[in-house]
C-alpha cells in the first residue's frame, strides 16, 4: 500500500517518515543539552558582526540575486551563450521550431 | 505531373508563409504570414477532395448523368476547411487586437525591439 | 546577411526541400486513393440526415461535434478580444 | 438501467458540454451580480469534477469507453467523432479539471479587484473544455479545434492585464507560437486524411503504412505538439508567458501544456505505435532523440532557472525542466520498448506529470499570493515575509521540497522511478538527472531564504495573509502532494499504472473500436 | 473610422438590406443549395461592416452597442448546444439528429437522388444554421466593431499628443 | 481543357500575390494583396467544385480580413520600418 516497487529497488515513504521523527527527536534531546541562560530582555540577542555596528535591516538582508553569484561568474562563457540564445524575438522562436523540425526531418526521413 | 501544380502551390504558400514569419520584421507581416500558412493548408484540405470531373456533393437539381458517388467530390474536407477558415479568422483578430496594444505600448512594430521579456 | 540570417537559411531551405518533396509525392491531382468514408457519406446522406447538401449534412450532423467547437472558437475570439479592449471603452 | 449509470454512459459528452454551457451561460449570469457569478463558475467546474471522477472509476474499473456524436452504433467506416476514453485520457482529464477547480476557486479574491471578470471566468471555462476535450478526443480533426481552443483562451487569459506592455507582448508570443504550432498540426491531419481517407485515430492507426508522407506527418506533430509542451530549444515562450499570466491563469497554463504533451504521447504511443511495435522505424532512433532533448531541456532549464531574479520567471524555468523529467521518462520508455524497466520509466513520466502538475502549480499560487499581498516580483525587493504570512511560507516550503524531489514528498517518489529506469538505460544520464534535480532545490533554497528569510524589511511591516479562497486552494493542492507523497504505492498502482498500460498497448485501443463495430 | 460623406451613407443604406437579404437567404436554405450558418453569417457581417465603414464606429457603437450583440452571441451559442443537447434527451445521443423523418418540424426525407428541394427538410441542420447564423453574425460584427472603434480612439488620441 | 489550364494559372496567381504581400512595404498595400490572394483562393475553391467554401472564403477572407487587418493598420503605422 506505501511502498512502490521500482525494478531494482523500492520506495516506501513509512520508513523515511521514521527517519525523520527519529532525527527530529535527537535534535530535541541535543538542544535539551545546551545551556539555559538565555535571556531576550539582555544584549544576548544583538548579532555579533566582528564589533562592528549592525546596519539597517534593508541592507543587511542578502539579495536573491547575490546568492550563487560565484556560480554564475564561474559558469560565465556558458551563460553569455545562453542568454545570447534567449534572444525574446518572436521570429528566433518560430526559427527554433522550423530548426527542430529540419532535424528531425533529416533523422526520420534518411534513416 | 504537371497536375501536381496545385499541391506545389500548397508547399509554396506554406514556404512563403514561414518566410514571412522568420525573415520579416514586421509584426503586421508576422500576421500576413500566418494568414498566408493557413491559406495554404485550406487549399490543400480542398485540393484533397477534388476529383477530376466531380460536382460538388449537392443534391438540388443534380443532372442526372452523376453517378454517385463517384461522380461527386468529397464532402469531409470542405466541412474540415469550413471550420478551418473561422479559426483562422478567430486567430487573426485576436493577434491583431495584440498587435495593436503593442504598438501602444511600445512605439514600434519592429520584432527586433519588442523584446522586454528575454533571458 | 547577419549569422542568425545564414543559420536560418540553412535549416529553412532543409524544410523547404521536404515540404516540395511531400507535393510532388501526393497521389495524383483529382484522383485521391481512398475515399471510402467520404462515399458513405454520399450515399446516406439524403437517407440519415434528410438535408440535400451533403457539406452541411457533415458539417452539422456527421461532424457537428466540430462545427460546436468552431462556434466556441469564435466565441472565445470575441470574449477575448472584447476583454483586451475593455479599458479602451471606459475612456 | 438506472440513473448513475445513464449518466456515466453520456459523461464523455457532458463533460465538455457542461463547461461550454457555463460559458455561455456567463455574460448572462455576470448580470446577476459578482457572487453569484463566481458560485455559479465554482459549481460548474465542481459539477465537471464530479463528472469527470465518476468517469474514472469506470475506466479505471471497466476498462475503455467510447462515445460517438449523433448516432446510437458505428458505421464501417467510421463517419462520425469518436470520443474514446482510456487510462491516460482520463489521468490527464483529473489533473486538468482538478487544476481549473482550483483556479476557479484561486481566482475569487485574487481577481477581485480587476475589471473584465466575467469575461475571464467565461475564458476559464472554455479553457477547461478545451483541455478536456484534448484529451478525451478520439479524432485528429477535433483534436486540432480542441487545440485552438484552448491556445486561444489561454492567450486572451495570458494578456489579462493589458495595461503592462510585457502581458501583451508574452501574449503575442503565445498564440504566435500556436498558432503556427496548431497550422501545422493541422496539415499532418490532412496529410494523413489524404492518404487513408479516415481521421479516426484508431482507424488511422490501424490502416497506417508508415510511408514517406507518414514520415513527414510523424515529425510535424511530434515537433508542433512538442513546442506546445515546451521542450527545448523551442521553449522560450513558456517563461515569457507563464510569468506574465495571472497566477490563477498559471495554473491552468500548467495544464495546458501538458495537454500538449499528452499529444506527444497519444501520437508517439497509439497513432504510431503499430510502426514502433513492428520495428519498421526504430524507437531507439525516436526515443533517443527525445532523451537528449530531454536532458537538454532539464539541464538548461535549471540553469536558466538559477540566474532569474523575477519569482514567477524563476518558476517557470523549473517548470521547464520538470517538463524534461517527462520527455526523459517518455523518452526512456520508448528507447527501451518492451524491456521491463522501459515500462519502469513510463509508469515514472505519468506519475510525473501529476506531480508536476501540483508540485508547478503550488509554487505558482504562492508566487500569486506574494504578488497579491505586496504587489512585488521581483526576488532582490522582497525579503522577511515569513513573519506575516506564515500558512503562505507553509505552502512554499512544501512546494519546494516536492519540485526538488526531497524524499517524503510525492515528486520523489516519481523521480525515483525515472532515475533508476534510466541508470539501467545508461548511468550517465541518471546522474545528470540527479544533479540537476539537486540544483533545483538549490534554486528554491535561494528564493526562500531571498523572500521569507531576513530582517523584516521596513516596506513590508503591515503585510497581511492572503484572503481565506486563496488559502484554501492553496492547502488543498498541499494536502494532495502530502497524501500521494505517503501512499505512492495506491496511487501508482490504480491510477498510474493503468494510464501507462493504456499508452503501451495500442492495440487496445484499436481492437476496442473494432469490437464495437468500427474499423 | 469616422463618418464618410452623404453620398456613400446613402448608398450604403440603400444596399444593407440587399446584402442583408442574401445573406439570410444563404442561411435560410443551408441544406439545400450551397451555403449555410457560416457563409451566410459571414455575408451580413460584412453587411454590418459596410455600415460600420459608412457610418463610423462612434455612430454604430452608439446605435447597436456591443453589450447587446454579446448577448445575441451568447444566445444563438446557448441555442446551438441546446439543440445539442435536445438529441441526448429525444435521441439518446449527444448530437442526434433527432428531427429527421419525424415528420414534425423539417422533419421530410427528401426523395433519394436529384430532387428539386424541399424546405421541409434536413431535421434540425435549418434550427442549427440559424443558431450559428446568429452567432457568428453578432461574434464577427462585435470583433470588427470593437477593433475599429478601439482603433478610432488611438488615433485620435495619437492627434491630441501630436497637437 | 479550359478548366485544367484554370487549375494551373489561379494557382501560381495566388502563390504571386501572396509574394507580394510579403514583400511589400508598404502595409496597406500588403493587406490588399492579402485579399487579393482571398479572393483568388475562393475562385480556386469554386473550380475545384467547393461552392461552401468559396462564400465562405470570399465572406471572411476577401472582406472580414481585409477590414480586421485595415482597421489594425490605421491603429499603428502605415509604413515598415527601415533599419
Amino acid at each position: 500500500m506505501f511502498s512502490i516497487d521500482t525494478g531494482s529497488g523500492f520506495w516506501n515513504p513509512i520508513l523515511w517518515v521514521l527517519v525523520i521523527i527519529i532525527a527530529f527527536l535527537m535534535m530535541y534531546i541535543l538542544r535539551s543539552l545546551g545551556r539555559k541562560d538565555y535571556r531576550k530582555t539582555t544584549e544576548q540577542i544583538k548579532p555579533f558582526l566582528s564589533g562592528n555596528p549592525e546596519l539597517e535591516k534593508d541592507k543587511m538582508h542578502v539579495r536573491g540575486s547575490n546568492l550563487y553569484w560565484g556560480f554564475r561568474e564561474s559558469l560565465k562563457g556558458f551563460y553569455n551563450v545562453l542568454l545570447k540564445l534567449h534572444s525574446g524575438n518572436t521570429s528566433d522562436y518560430i526559427l527554433w521550431f522550423v530548426v527542430i523540425m529540419a532535424i528531425f526531418f533529416i533523422i526520420i526521413g534518411v534513416i | 505531373m504537371i497536375f501536381n501544380i496545385p499541391f506545389i502551390a500548397v508547399a509554396a504558400l506554406i514556404i512563403i508563409g514561414l518566410y514571412a514569419v522568420i525573415f520579416r520584421k514586421n509584426l503586421i507581416k508576422t500576421v500576413i504570414g500566418i494568414t498566408i500558412i493557413e491559406s495554404g493548408v485550406n487549399l490543400f484540405l480542398i485540393t484533397l477532395g477534388y476529383r477530376e470531373g466531380g460536382v460538388p456533393p449537392i443534391y438540388t437539381n443534380l443532372p442526372e448523368d452523376v453517378s454517385i458517388p463517384r461522380g461527386m467530390v468529397l464532402p469531409v474536407p470542405q466541412a474540415l476547411t469550413l471550420t478551418s477558415i473561422v479559426i483562422g479568422v478567430a486567430v487573426l483578430a485576436l493577434m491583431l487586437s495584440l498587435v495593436i496594444h503593442i504598438y501602444r505600448v511600445y512605439g514600434t512594430l519592429d520584432v527586433r525591439r519588442i523584446r522586454r521579456l528575454r533571458e | 546577411m547577419s549569422r542568425r540570417d545564414m543559420f536560418a537559411v540553412v535549416f529553412f531551405s532543409i524544410v523547404c526541400m521536404f515540404f516540395i518533396f511531400s507535393a510532388l509525392l501526393m497521389h495524383p491531382f483529382g484522383s485521391p486513393d481512398e475515399t471510402d468514408m467520404d462515399d458513405m457519406i454520399i450515399k446516406n446522406t439524403q437517407r440519415e440526415t434528410g438535408a440535400n447538401n451533403g457539406v452541411t449534412s457533415v458539417v452539422f450532423d456527421y461532424r457537428g461535434f466540430d462545427t460546436l467547437g468552431e462556434a466556441t472558437i469564435l466565441f472565445t475570439a470575441v470574449a477575448g478580444v472584447v476583454l483586451l479592449f475593455r479599458r479602451m471603452k471606459e475612456t | 438501467m438506472t440513473s448513475i449509470e445513464y449518466i456515466i454512459d453520456h459523461s464523455p459528452a457532458l463533460i465538455i458540454a457542461i463547461p461550454l454551457l457555463g460559458a455561455f451561460l456567463t455574460p448572462l449570469v455576470s448580470r446577476l451580480g459578482s457572487r453569484i457569478r463566481n458560485v455559479f463558475v465554482i459549481i460548474v467546474a465542481m459539477l465537471t469534477a464530479f463528472l469527470v471522477f465518476l468517469l474514472a472509476s469506470d475506466v479505471f474499473s471497466d476498462g475503455i469507453r467510447t462515445y460517438i456524436f449523433g448516432s446510437q452504433d458505428l458505421t464501417t467506416p467510421v463517419v462520425r467523432i469518436l470520443f474514446e476514453v482510456d487510462g491516460i485520457s482520463i489521468f490527464m482529464a483529473i489533473i486538468s479539471v482538478l487544476l481549473s477547480l482550483l483556479a476557479a476557486i484561486y481566482s475569487w479574491s485574487f481577481m477581485k479587484k480587476y475589471d473584465g471578470l466575467d469575461k475571464y471566468y467565461t475564458l476559464l471555462l472554455l479553457m477547461t473544455a478545451g483541455m478536456l476535450g484534448m484529451e478525451l478526443t478520439g479524432d485528429m480533426f477535433n483534436f486540432f479545434v480542441f487545440l485552438e481552443i484552448t491556445s486561444i483562451s489561454s492567450c486572451a487569459l495570458i494578456a489579462f492585464w493589458t495595461h503592462k506592455g510585457e502581458a501583451v507582448e508574452a501574449g503575442f508570443k503565445y498564440i504566435v507560437v500556436s498558432a503556427v504550432g496548431a497550422l501545422f498540426v493541422l496539415f499532418a491531419v490532412a496529410l494523413l486524411y489524404g492518404q487513408y481517407n479516415a481521421l479516426n485515430i484508431a482507424t488511422l492507426a490501424n490502416t497506417i503504412q508508415y510511408s514517406f508522407l507518414d514520415k513527414i506527418a510523424f515529425v510535424l506533430l511530434i515537433t508542433a505538439l512538442g513546442m506546445k509542451a515546451g521542450l527545448v530549444p523551442m521553449h522560450m515562450w513558456l517563461p515569457d508567458s507563464y510569468s506574465q499570466a495571472p497566477s490563477s491563469v498559471t495554473l491552468i497554463l500548467v495544464g495546458a501544456t501538458q495537454a500538449s504533451l499528452y499529444g506527444v504521447f497519444r501520437m508517439c504511443f497509439t497513432l504510431y505505435g503499430g510502426v514502433f511495435a513492428d520495428g519498421i522505424l526504430s524507437s531507439m532512433t525516436v526515443g533517443w532523440f527525445i532523451v537528449v532533448l530531454a536532458l537538454v531541456t532539464i539541464l538548461i532549464g535549471v540553469t536558466m532557472a538559477i540566474i532569474q531574479t523575477d519569482f514567477k520567471r524563476l518558476i517557470a524555468y523549473a517548470a521547464v525542466a520538470e517538463l524534461g523529467y517527462m520527455f526523459l521518462g517518455i523518452g526512456v520508455g520508448l528507447t527501451a520498448m518492451g524491456t521491463s524497466y522501459g515500462k519502469t520509466a513510463l509508469d515514472g513520466g505519468v506519475f510525473h506529470i501529476l506531480n508536476d502538475a501540483l508540485d508547478v502549480g503550488l509554487l505558482f499560487l504562492v508566487a500569486g499570493s506574494i504578488y497579491y499581498a505586496t504587489k512585488e516580483r521581483d526576488l532582490d525587493r522582497m525579503g522577511g515575509l515569513a513573519r506575516n504570512m506564515r500558512y503562505t511560507s507553509m505552502f512554499f516550503i512544501i512546494g519546494l521540497l516536492a519540485v526538488a524531489g526531497m524524499p517524503p514528498m510525492n515528486g520523489f517518489a516519481s523521480k525515483l522511478l525515472i532515475y533508476e529506469s534510466t541508470y539501467q538505460l545508461s548511468p550517465i544520464l541518471s546522474i545528470i538527472a540527479i544533479l540537476s534535480s539537486i540544483l533545483l532545490l538549490a534554486v528554491f533554497v535561494k528564493v526562500f531564504h531571498s523572500v521569507f528569510m531576513g530582517p523584516e524589511l521596513p516596506r513590508f511591516r503591515d503585510v497581511q495573509e492572503v484572503p481565506r479562497s486563496m488559502l484554501l486552494a492553496m492547502g488543498i493542492i498541499a494536502l494532495i502532494i502530502i497524501v500521494i507523497g505517503l501512499i505512492p504505492g495506491i496511487v501508482v498502482e490504480n491510477i498510474v499504472q493503468p494510464a501507462a498500460n493504456s499508452l503501451v498497448n495500442h492495440l487496445d485501443y484499436i481492437s476496442h473500436v473494432i469490437s464495437i463495430g468500427g474499423v | 473610422m469616422s463618418e464618410m460623406s452623404k453620398i456613400v451613407r446613402t448608398i450604403a443604406a440603400i444596399v444593407f438590406p440587399f446584402i442583408m437579404i442574401y445573406g439570410l437567404y444563404v442561411i435560410a436554405h443551408g441544406h439545400l443549395t450551397p451555403g449555410g450558418g457560416f457563409q451566410g453569417g459571414a455575408i451580413v457581417a460584412s453587411a454590418c461592416a459596410l455600415l460600420l465603414v459608412a457610418y463610423g464606429s462612434m455612430w454604430t457603437m452608439r446605435r447597436i452597442g456591443e453589450k447587446r450583440l454579446s448577448v445575441f452571441e451568447s444566445i444563438g451559442a446557448f441555442f446551438f448546444i441546446a439543440l445539442a443537447l435536445l438529441g441526448l434527451f429525444f435521441g439518446a445521443v449527444f448530437f442526434n439528429n433527432f428531427l429527421a423523418g419525424s415528420s414534425f418540424l423539417f422533419g421530410d426525407i427528401p426523395m433519394v437522388g436529384s430532387n428539386t428541394g424541399d424546405m421541409n427538410t434536413g431535421g434540425v441542420l435549418p434550427l442549427m444554421n440559424f443558431a450559428v447564423g446568429i452567432k457568428v453574425v453578432a461574434g464577427l460584427f462585435v470583433i470588427i466593431l470593437v477593433m475599429a472603434y478601439a482603433s478610432n480612439h488611438m488615433e485620435k488620441k495619437r492627434g491630441e499628443k501630436q497637437g | 481543357m479550359l478548366l485544367e489550364y484554370a487549375h494551373i494559372v489561379i494557382p501560381i496567381f495566388i502563390v504571386a500575390t501572396s509574394i507580394f504581400a510579403v514583400l511589400l512595404r508598404d502595409l496597406l498595400g500588403a493587406a490588399v494583396a492579402v485579399a487579393a490572394m482571398s479572393l483568388l483562393l475562393s475562385l480556386e475553391f469554386y473550380i475545384l467544385q467547393a461552392p461552401d467554401v468559396a462564400i465562405a472564403e470570399a465572406g471572411v477572407g476577401a472582406c472580414l480580413t481585409t477590414a480586421i487587418l485595415i482597421i489594425a493598420i490605421k491603429a499603428t503605422k502605415r509604413m515598415e520600418e527601415e533599419i
